[in-house]
């Protein structure tokens, strides 16, 4: 599941169509917010250009692409238990949600209201999450399970941590859905280290780190199709 | 962990673990009274506890009320934060682990901090936005004196609500060894109520004081200046079953309760300053211990209970309270603290109310900011 | 008047009358305990004493000792100053005196002097070298701010020395409505022992905090700085008649008992720094508040006496005590107070010895000075 | 009694000739002291040049004319103090002292000293000293009795104070010494008005004032000839 910050620059929504030629089974978009507590530089960077470019969620969802491919937004609380949030998601024809700052205790309510609008609130999992926790999680989880990598932000790392192989060990027995591992990847060992033990991955800061560098859709599509290959080789 | 529909821990996944385990050992720890001798003790002996009453004669001649000031800026290191930095600290020490991860603004909690971990023997890891650094550059000394890492933070604003979110970044990845140590009622649960539980002892002690000050044995109101709300969250639990009125004095330009709308930021939901699209805005206050941009969720809780209210005050009106305070009482208070000063000057009062006010810290800090706009 | 042969009233004949106004007003007012109980309330509520006995544990476990800090840093305006001040003002109050006049060097004292004359709504002339205006702009600020007047003097050496000059000129001429406000034990009798008297509250407190604390009651070694020497003769006070051993530490470079001969200045018979014809020579430290180029008289009389000790450390011994002292116990101390404690540091005392450290008062103002130099 | 501070500059003796020759009756030299705590202006700027220059007690002794008038000396208590301070005195010629920081109580010892040499110990009386107490210093002075005549620092003033007046009348029946009003006496009116009520007057401010601005001996010997001459006259 490649990532794309909405509305880091003009063209944001060919970089959508780019990921779905590359043969993504997901689509991310990030709906920037201006504390992104959890990213890490790269996607913090993102968001700033973005908002400074005036993105807003209303924005971002009007230019959000149908592509034939599943959309999944995220950000965070503030923007996601606003009033109406669902109804607009689910307008822009997203089909999945992730929130990071919005752990088990508190997600039943969004988890409601998105599923009433056809939307999954896909919930996350971290390497310290305990085992009867990963299975409430893989229980109340929709769409998928995020699996967190690492215990960190966001961000490109040079390994697959080993943190992540066994947590992606204890989700599979204790979840139905597909677990998708992220934080961290960005190269095509890695992906194909990931797509042993999950069932996909998130490719985020990696692919923004390019696009901020310069890179446009078609280079990032054919990055994006480099990791999905490694991930079918492996 | 709520109040109201307020609170919460809008954390990730990844701290969740550890947020329960301040709880829990919060709980445990307060329920001890070992641990409560413990840190009655370092307050005593450290801090300086309890600090006193003073009555402010001749303001209170001037205004025909009875004014009382609890003086957080006796405590040592300046302000009330200390109280609650050692409770913290206490119980990270308790807790086993050998280092506090905290965000500072102006840099009084990262100093405070910084002091409670050398006192203890632990690391302490400060994060501070690049432009409070810049401003408060003998803080950042002082810090690294008391053997603190001070780390620059340059996302966003590069103030205070950036080094929040960098040092919550920082502790998902230290969380074995590291505590967080929250500078105000904020954050996730337990924070906003353990620190308000840490910071209660301002207003027991004013309890006690005004018993044998004042006639009626409470004062009419008890006024505290509110920025994220410790000082004012712990001087109301003192007096939150009486008759008091109480009364949170914000900064007009960073008024979580005057001017937020409802969000979640920093872990908790409260009430936020944001624009219509749900962006975050920045504060703007004199006071740099009034510059985030939210307020604690229980003084939202004890706004919509009708228990407390929340006021604003201009930074005009507040030099102004400064300066007079100064030179009817001979005490220089932080810019933060004159807040509720400024409103008790207002005059708004009836005559011959009794008027508890806490000054949460001196003004030692502002002078230099004081001197450049009077 | 006299400590031995040190001591005495070398003021002008147009003096003598206000100095024996002051000494008999301070006699009849010291007996009375109507004004003792209010000397003592005001310290209570608006001062914050007593101030606390510190456990020093982190330091002391390092020593193999076990030291106690006096915590003056914690007082109002942040030193010993204001316990003096208050006395003197409370005194001129009595004595139907409308103004206070006072000399300072690094302005602590002057601070302390505007502060009390706000609190009880006196004038306040403050005189000051024009060099430490320079070097401490935000003293002055906070001077002015409550209300009283600093006056530059441009004689001399343009420091203390001069400063104190100008307001005992000053004083001749507006003797009738102006109380002189003497800022260490030094100065014509009264002053000396008049200062140590309203110092002494250091010494009693911290006699009967021993006296809970350590199994001997009284600490083997008790130790303070010494400039003029106000916290020191208030903290010896307490325990001249124990067996405690009683140290001063002076500057190396502003070392009156040390490097002084006896001589006459400022009203008092002592022993001040002079070359070989009798000239005062200046006085260098680190520490702006041992500034001065001789000690109070009673210090010399003790020494000679044999009853205290009196030995000196260099600025250098001083930093490294400040940066020790902030990194295990979370104590900025001021660089005068760090005199004392460089000097316990030096690792001369028999191990396990019980030692009492005045920390006269807190090291904010010195930030920026050590910053410079670390 | 014209007052010069002595090593203010090189030819500071020829003013003391100069004095001498317009008739003064008494020579007041000064002795600087560093910390000169009681002087005003003029005189503190006299003594931080004759320091400067590098002025010390035995120098200024040393070059201390005899110049046929008698000569006193001035000083505060730190130099007046020191041991053999008499002796040089009187070796130096000079027959009267005066300290201003040695007042009637700490005077005994100084002044027993200065008698064994020759040299009389003059107190200072000022319009705040009580009656009883004024008489105590004019039993115990010698030489004269030096009536400061205003509660200030030495220096010039446009008139003479009413206290001045007062001081000397409550001083002359209870002394059998000349009195010497000085502090602040600078115009030959101001003179005149003091001979009508003191035996004489110390004129300081005014002569090291003009002396500082660059005047010469002789014209300052012809000033304090004018105030020689309104005394006379009045």
């Amino acid at each position: 599941m490649p990532y794309v910050t909405g509305g880091v620059t003009a063209d944001w929504a060919s970089y959508v169509h780019a990921f779905a030629d590359a043969g993504a089974g997901l689509v991310e978009i990030g709906l920037p917010f201006s504390e992104p507590t959890l990213d890490g530089a790269t996607i913090q960077e993102a968001t700033a250009v973005a908002l400074s470019r005036g993105a807003t969620l209303r924005g971002v969802l009007a230019a959000t692409p149908r592509c034939g491919v599943p959309l999944v937004a995220s950000t965070y609380a503030n923007l996601a238990l606003r009033p109406g949030f669902c109804d607009r998601l689910a307008e822009a024809g997203f089909t999945g949600l992730i929130v990071p700052d919005l752990p088990l205790e508190e997600s039943a309510e969004l988890s409601e209201a998105a599923r009433s609008r056809g939307i999954g609130l896909a919930l996350l999992a971290s390497p310290v999450t305990p085992d009867d926790r990963l299975a409430e999680i893989g229980r109340r989880s929709r769409g998928f399970v995020y699996a967190v990598s690492v215990m960190g932000t966001t961000g490109e790392r040079t390994t697959l941590a080993a943190p992540a192989r066994e947590l992606a060990a204890r989700l599979a027995p204790r979840t139905e859905l597909p677990v998708l591992l992220g934080f961290g990847i960005s190269t095509p060992a890695q992906a194909a280290a990931a797509a042993r033990v999950a069932d996909g991955v998130v490719v985020g800061a990696a692919v923004m780190r390019r696009l901020l560098d310069g890179a446009g859709p078609a280079e990032i599509g054919a990055y994006v199709g480099t990791m999905r290959e490694a991930m079918s080789g492996g | 962990g709520r109040f109201g529909e307020h609170g919460g821990r809008y954390v990730p996944e990844s701290l969740v673990g550890a947020c329960r385990e301040v709880e829990e050992a919060f709980r445990e720890a307060w329920a001890d009274p070992a641990f409560r001798g413990q840190l009655a003790g370092l307050l005593a002996t450290h801090v300086g506890r309890p600090t006193p009453l003073t009555p402010a004669l001749r303001l209170s001649a001037e205004l025909g009320s009875t004014l009382l000031l609890k003086r957080e800026d006796l405590a040592h290191t300046g302000s009330h934060k200390i109280n609650n930095v050692l409770g913290q600290a206490l119980l990270a020490k308790r807790m086993g682990k050998t280092r506090l991860v905290a965000e500072t603004g102006a840099g009084q909690h990262g100093v405070a901090t910084a002091t409670a971990a050398a006192l203890f023997g632990l690391g302490a890891t400060v994060f501070m936005g690049e432009r409070d650094i810049e401003r408060q550059a003998l803080n950042v000394f002082r810090m690294r004196m008391l053997g603190a890492e001070v780390v620059p933070v340059r996302t966003g604003s590069r103030t205070l609500k950036d080094a929040t979110s960098e040092a919550m970044r920082h502790w998902v990845g230290v969380v074995d060894e590291a505590m967080y140590c929250m500078g105000s009622v904020l954050g996730p649960s337990p924070y906003p109520w353990m620190v308000r539980e840490f910071q209660r002892v301002i207003g027991d002690e004013a309890r006690r004081q005004c018993a044998t000050e004042l006639r009626a044995a409470v004062p009419d109101y008890v006024v505290a200046c509110v920025g994220g709300g410790s000082n004012a969250a712990g001087t109301f639990a003192g007096f939150v079953d009486t008759p008091a009125r109480l009364i949170g004095v914000e900064a007009a330009g960073g008024a979580g309760a005057a001017d937020g709308t409802s969000g979640v930021l920093h872990g908790t939901r409260s009430m936020f300053l944001q624009d219509e699209n749900g962006q975050v805005t920045e504060a703007h206050s004199i006071a740099a211990g009034l510059d985030y941009p939210g307020i604690g969720p229980e003084h939202v809780h004890l706004r919509d209970l009708g228990r407390a209210r929340y006021v604003t005050v201009s930074d005009a009106e507040v030099i102004e309270a400064v300066m007079r305070l100064a030179r009817t009482e001979g005490i220089v208070a932080a810019l933060e603290s004159a807040h509720a000063v400024a409103w008790v000057l207002r005059g708004e009062l009836p005559a011959g109310s009794t008027v508890l006010i806490t000054l949460s810290g001196r003004g030692d800090k502002d002078i230099s900011t004081l001197r450049e706009l009077v």
